[in-house]
């Protein structure tokens, strides 16, 4: 009975918040102006991300990553949220999951052209993401219209995919399709393949999604990833975790704003925080931070067999209480509060986004109670 | 008890709608719809103002001395509710709402010559200088000073929250004329032309990009003191008339109700992902049916108050929650918006306008489109016009006597 | 557009306040004392609440009732509430506005008979209650176990009710059952009548429910109400108002009693109505009273053609208000609000009740948007 | 980071479950299960303490040197828990919890001797003097007096809220011995015996119809000044050191879990009336699993106090957070309860014990036939012990800092 950080993850710890102090530091216009490349964040960052390990963190170590474990996983993407990082963490770690739980799966034919994107990836060279979400699915995983039919050596791949996340600068698609034996299964197409349209848009994180149509794209048969359904079920678990990791470090950094903003704005001659009504509130979103926390922690803890179940139960309820805490500090801080010039609100819209993250709360629900 | 129309309110009311019909562009309508900020662009809002003005409806919230329609407060509530319905662009409050009618209360005949008719015809665009850095919902800390020099006021300080004051030629203004009074006493309400130098306008941009209000910074600027309302000092007697004179009859609800009428056809085709139309999902409709009776409650919370004014009565403490109640709902409203589209209602483009041949083409659909913005915008509504602690504050006082 | 009552509803409403102040007028002790008696209100006050003709309201004038129509009961049921009436007036008005409805349906055989019962009810002579709850259906009120079966002249009744509010005291039961042909029907039963077995039990309101066992109950043919399932669920719906106005008369009652208490009570030496957050917590049962009043309203005026759909709404609305605002009264009250000694905890347990009449606020609301 | 439990805490919990299966007669769980309010009767709780009293378990709380087990706070834990998951009923807080450690810490050898082991063998029964009418939350107002006589004080005033004053013969009292000092300073901690002159009880009974708490008249009432507790005036440090101690480790959360647990099944045949069991209405088993959300969130909150206790470290600002997300939740659970069993759960039985043969024959089921006074009872766990806004004060001033 320990919650105390091992010295290695409070290493870990310390590397990125080293790197959100170096990249980001409240440098909120920094920020701004990465979001606004077409990329959607900043190159230099991603870079040094890269050097940090980080995305290199839960692949496993004979795919050249670091092993990391749950607990690891979340440390890193709390310092990550607290920090406002813009870069795409999660859609990486989200590819690097599926490719090193393929290799894993099979030593397969494409094991090394696998093993070789993996590396690149994991050193911060190439952007893969996962394409799988379809607009007929809302969030229902094992819903897939894309097809993917053999024809010969190839297969080709027809259907349209949305909310790609990363997917306006991604180099290569990791693309979920239906087979001919009805089984999903997941194929490696480039972004600049033939028959690959891709429609770039921004998220209210201003992060930059793609809208992708598939027109007879073909891909070689190995570019298949071995690990269906299955393993996407397995990773959609570690992304909910290292969402609800992300948002709780949002929520602390919320917090702790807003804790420092009503301390000092007065409001009719009085510090708007010795108002009892302030106060109050302030308590309910402290308890609700507690509370993630402990959610958190509890997934990152949780054995092999419960993983899922509490992962997915982390999410549901840190996705609940990240908004709550976000209107909090919205309200809290007026008029500047609904302005983009606080971090309150970059906050606000982040988590909006990592709130559907692999499903939204009520989905997150129904697996974990399904799962119970 | 009686909630019915007259026949003479009903006649009325078919008048409004036949003119709605026939007048308002569907342009107008669209550009209402497809703007996720709370004010139109002017673009949108003048041009229906001339409709309006060229049928004479336009001041219906003046005196009809000068240029008032003299409907009676059902009829007032009848064009409004007909308006919402018909996606009528909003009304600039700043100048029909806000500063016409303190002109033509306090206004001298000269003043109310030169200005009432221009905010009729457009020609002068307001801004309103109340809030400042620092004073937030506490307007008796308001700092910005006027210094008498003959006939004029140089004026100092910042505004902030101005809505629109990068379109507007003129700004009424809150200053201390005297500092040496207690607080309220030294305030007076100044109108400040805005194309001088020593105005400068900082844009603040919204979450969602939107660019509505700025920070406006006066350094030196003149005010002529013959453009100054009421005597010198009255101003916090002014900004209370006006802030009571927005405490007549509200039509809120009615735009609310159709709006959830809208969501409820949205989510009738939205996929739920598992069996059919998220619509038929039961935990959405229940949450649907929810806001739908807080609204439906809101609407009769509004005729209450309407029954009071229609009686000629003063009325009662109803009207000091629809605010509240109000504005909360609509971002409750614009939270189930959101979450109908799914993933679509996450896009957020920084585009504007969202309405016309040039908007940005929409993931999904237009409504999917204007989802995240209206939302984030929203988030306004219980904290402009006096936040909802601010709200509660007063309730509790005045109200419950605590 | 006017929400002033007429004249004669004022007076209406003037004649329930006086009944409530010369029956109950705060005398707790008396009120718990009817209670506690066999029947669970005071016969007194029964025949003095049939003199206002508070019972004869909502009967047709044809059926020797005041013919009020729903503004009126809304009037009466609100005064009620407010006065905490112990009296069974809502079970009442169900059976009356049954046989009623029946009547009017067709001059049937039975009709002398019908009237008869009617005029001893309204008298206050006559106890008749609506046993038609069964367990299985929970608040689904078109399923009904219980069976007629047609026996030569005679009908025989078998099966189980429960939750048969105000049948501890009942005289007769109005029973739904299947008929052979699968349409469901109401009987005319005896609480004395061979094969009936009833079981008496207390509710949270103090008042004498039953339960009831129907093996081999015969009635004759003509003790059949006209008008089937469709009745029920018109008397349904004015019943859902009457409990929806009764319940906003206790927020009232909630409400200014808890208004009253905050004021003079004083804790670390201040008011406790002059700490914000009670002031806050204040406004918005201010809030929810104001709400409730206008959903009560809005389904008392509501036309013929919408009043099902407004009476639902408004049960909905006010049974999760009145809750909310009860449960504010007993915690602003402190330890006094969780004792039998202050009215607050009266009007908790009788909101309990009252949510339930007809289903609760899911089923009430389910029955509102299904009908939008 | 590792939420295991060692290999000597998992035998040490097998130990306890061992004893628990061979020695918790089925009666006394009954009991525990059967009782709608917070304190079970003496008659079940007291031959439960019997039983651990002889298995040298009872004395859990207190120091070694008075009979306590000596157990880490992962031991206490593991029992706690293994308790509550077996229906164990709950112990007398006022003898074992609350003076026990004040006599321990503060008392003289001989007050050690004459009081604690009649504690433990449930000889006395003890209840609390500190509540006062008027008093409420801000304990500082006391107003019982207690004035030296020689040996003696004589002691007037008037104590409300006395759990189970109606069976105690002991009283232990905060009073006021020196009006002339500051509130707080001229408070003493007495103990009173209840079968004397001028005690006299009034039932205070609750919304369900239970008997708890009391109303306790005190007029010329001796307490001999060998039976005070500390110094004369050290009545405030006292106090302040009791609920300190009440602010150990915590372990609510296992018993609200299996409570759900208890729940899901018994909703799963509950009938829905339309389709199947209300167990499977998504709607219904959504609110279910937000509550067990909630609770395994407070579960953790708990192990990471019990964390730091574990490393010998005081505990963090959670633990000030626990009793206000408990008994927030204890509520929701009871209100869901309550709603489960549609009408069975409106049945509300006066008659009291709810367990045992003499038990009045429920509607529907036992568990309906329990929901209705639980419920009622559960609105006091916002209220007694610290009100919620009372908590929500003590944790904006001391962890917020505001």
């Amino acid at each position: 009975m320990n919650f105390d950080l091992t010295e290695d993850q409070a290493m870990l710890q310390a590397a990125v918040e080293r790197f959100v102090a170096d990249s980001y530091g409240g440098d909120l216009e920094a920020r701004r102006a990465a979001r606004l490349t077409p990329a959607g964040f900043s190159a230099a960052n991603w870079a040094r991300l890269a050097q940090t390990g980080v995305l290199a963190l839960p692949v496993s170590e004979q795919s050249g990553g670091l092993g990391g474990g749950h607990v690891e996983l979340m440390v890193v993407m709390e310092a990550l949220g607290r920090g406002l990082v813009a870069e795409p963490v999660l859609e990486t770690l989200v590819a690097a999951a599926l490719l090193d739980g393929a290799s894993q799966a099979h030593a397969a034919a494409n094991a090394a052209q696998h093993d070789a994107l993996l590396a690149a990836m994991i050193a911060g060279e190439t952007l893969v993401t996962l394409a799988h979400s379809e607009r007929e699915a809302r969030y229902n995983l094992a819903h897939v219209g894309t097809t993917a039919r053999p024809r010969g050596d190839i297969v080709v791949i027809d259907g349209a995919k949305t909310a790609v996340l990363a997917g306006g600068a991604a180099d290569h698609f990791i693309v979920s399709a239906r087979a001919s034996d009805d089984t999903v299964g997941f194929w490696i197409v480039a972004a600049d393949a033939p028959g690959v349209d891709r429609r770039g848009y921004r998220l209210a994180d201003g992060s930059a999604a793609a809208e992708l149509t598939l027109r007879g794209v073909q891909v070689a048969r190995d570019a298949q990833l071995s690990g269906g359904l299955a393993l996407l079920l397995r990773v959609a678990a570690t992304a909910r975790l290292a969402a609800a990791a992300e948002m709780l470090g949002l929520m602390t950094l919320l917090f702790d704003t807003t804790l420092s903003y009503v301390k000092t704005r007065s409001q009719f001659g009085k510090a708007l925080g010795s108002f009892q009504v302030i106060q109050h509130r302030m308590t309910d979103a402290y308890v609700l931070v507690e509370q993630a926390r402990s959610h958190v922690v509890r997934a990152a803890l949780a054995p092999d067999a419960g993983f899922a179940r509490a992962a997915a139960g982390a999410k549901a309820f840190v996705a609940e209480a990240a908004l709550s805490v976000a209107h909090t500090a919205v309200q809290m801080h007026g008029g500047m509060g609904i302005t983009d010039e606080l971090v309150i609100g970059h906050a606000l819209k982040r988590v909006r986004v990592l709130a559907l993250t692999f499903g939204d709360a009520t989905a997150a629900l129904d697996d974990y109670r399904r799962a119970a | 008890m009686d909630m019915s129309f007259s026949p003479a309110d009903l006649a009325f009311r078919d008048e409004v709608r036949d003119f709605l019909a026939d007048e308002l562009p569907q342009r107008l309508r669209d550009g209402m719809n497809g703007t996720p900020s709370v004010f139109v662009e002017p673009e949108i809002g003048l041009e229906w103002q001339r409709i309006l003005h060229a049928r004479g409806w336009l001041a219906y919230q003046w005196p009809v001395e000068v240029g008032g329609t003299g409907w009676t407060p059902v009829q007032r509530y009848i064009f409004e509710k007909e308006c919402a319905l018909a996606d009528a662009p909003s009304l600039s409050v700043l100048g029909l709402k806000l500063v016409g009618p303190v002109i033509a209360r306090f206004g001298t005949p000269a003043q109310k010559a030169r200005f009432l008719e221009r905010i009729l015809t457009g020609d002068d665009l307001w801004c309103q200088g109340y809030s400042e850095p620092g004073s937030g919902s506490d307007l008796a800390s308001l700092k910005t000073r006027a210094v008498r020099d003959g006939d004029r006021y140089i004026v100092n300080g910042t505004k902030i929250w101005t809505t629109h004051a990068h379109y507007a030629n003129w700004m009424f203004c809150l200053a201390r004329t005297d500092p040496d009074v207690k607080p309220q006493a030294g305030i007076s309400f100044l109108l400040i032309r805005m194309d001088q130098p020593g105005v400068t306008i900082r844009p603040i941009i919204g979450m969602a990009g939107d660019h509505e209000v700025n920070q406006v910074f006066l350094d030196d600027v003149e005010a002529l003191v013959e453009n100054r309302i009421g005597d010198e000092g009255q101003g916090w007697t002014i900004a209370k008339y006006l802030l009571e004179n927005e405490r007549g009859g509200s039509c809120a609800a009615p735009r609310l109700l159709a709006e959830l009428d809208r969501l409820e056809r949205m989510a009738a085709t939205q996929p739920s992902g598992t069996n059919g139309a998220l619509g038929h999902d039961t935990d959405y409709a229940r949450r649907l049916a929810k806001l739908r009776l807080e609204a439906e409650a809101l609407e009769m919370t509004e005729l209450r108050v309407l029954g009071e004014l229609a009686q000629g009565r003063k009325p009662g403490p109803q009207t000091s929650l629809i605010k509240l109640v109000a504005s909360t709902l609509r971002q409750h409203v614009d939270e189930l918006i959101v979450e109908t589209f799914g993933y679509d209602g996450l896009q957020l483009a920084t585009e504007r306008p969202l309405y016309g041949n040039e908007s940005p083409e929409p993931i999904g659909s237009k409504p999917a489109q204007l989802a995240m913005p209206t939302y984030l915008n929203s988030r306004a509504w219980t904290i402009f016009g006096g936040s909802n602690e601010v709200q509660k504050n007063i309730i509790a006082k005045t109200v419950l006597g605590l």
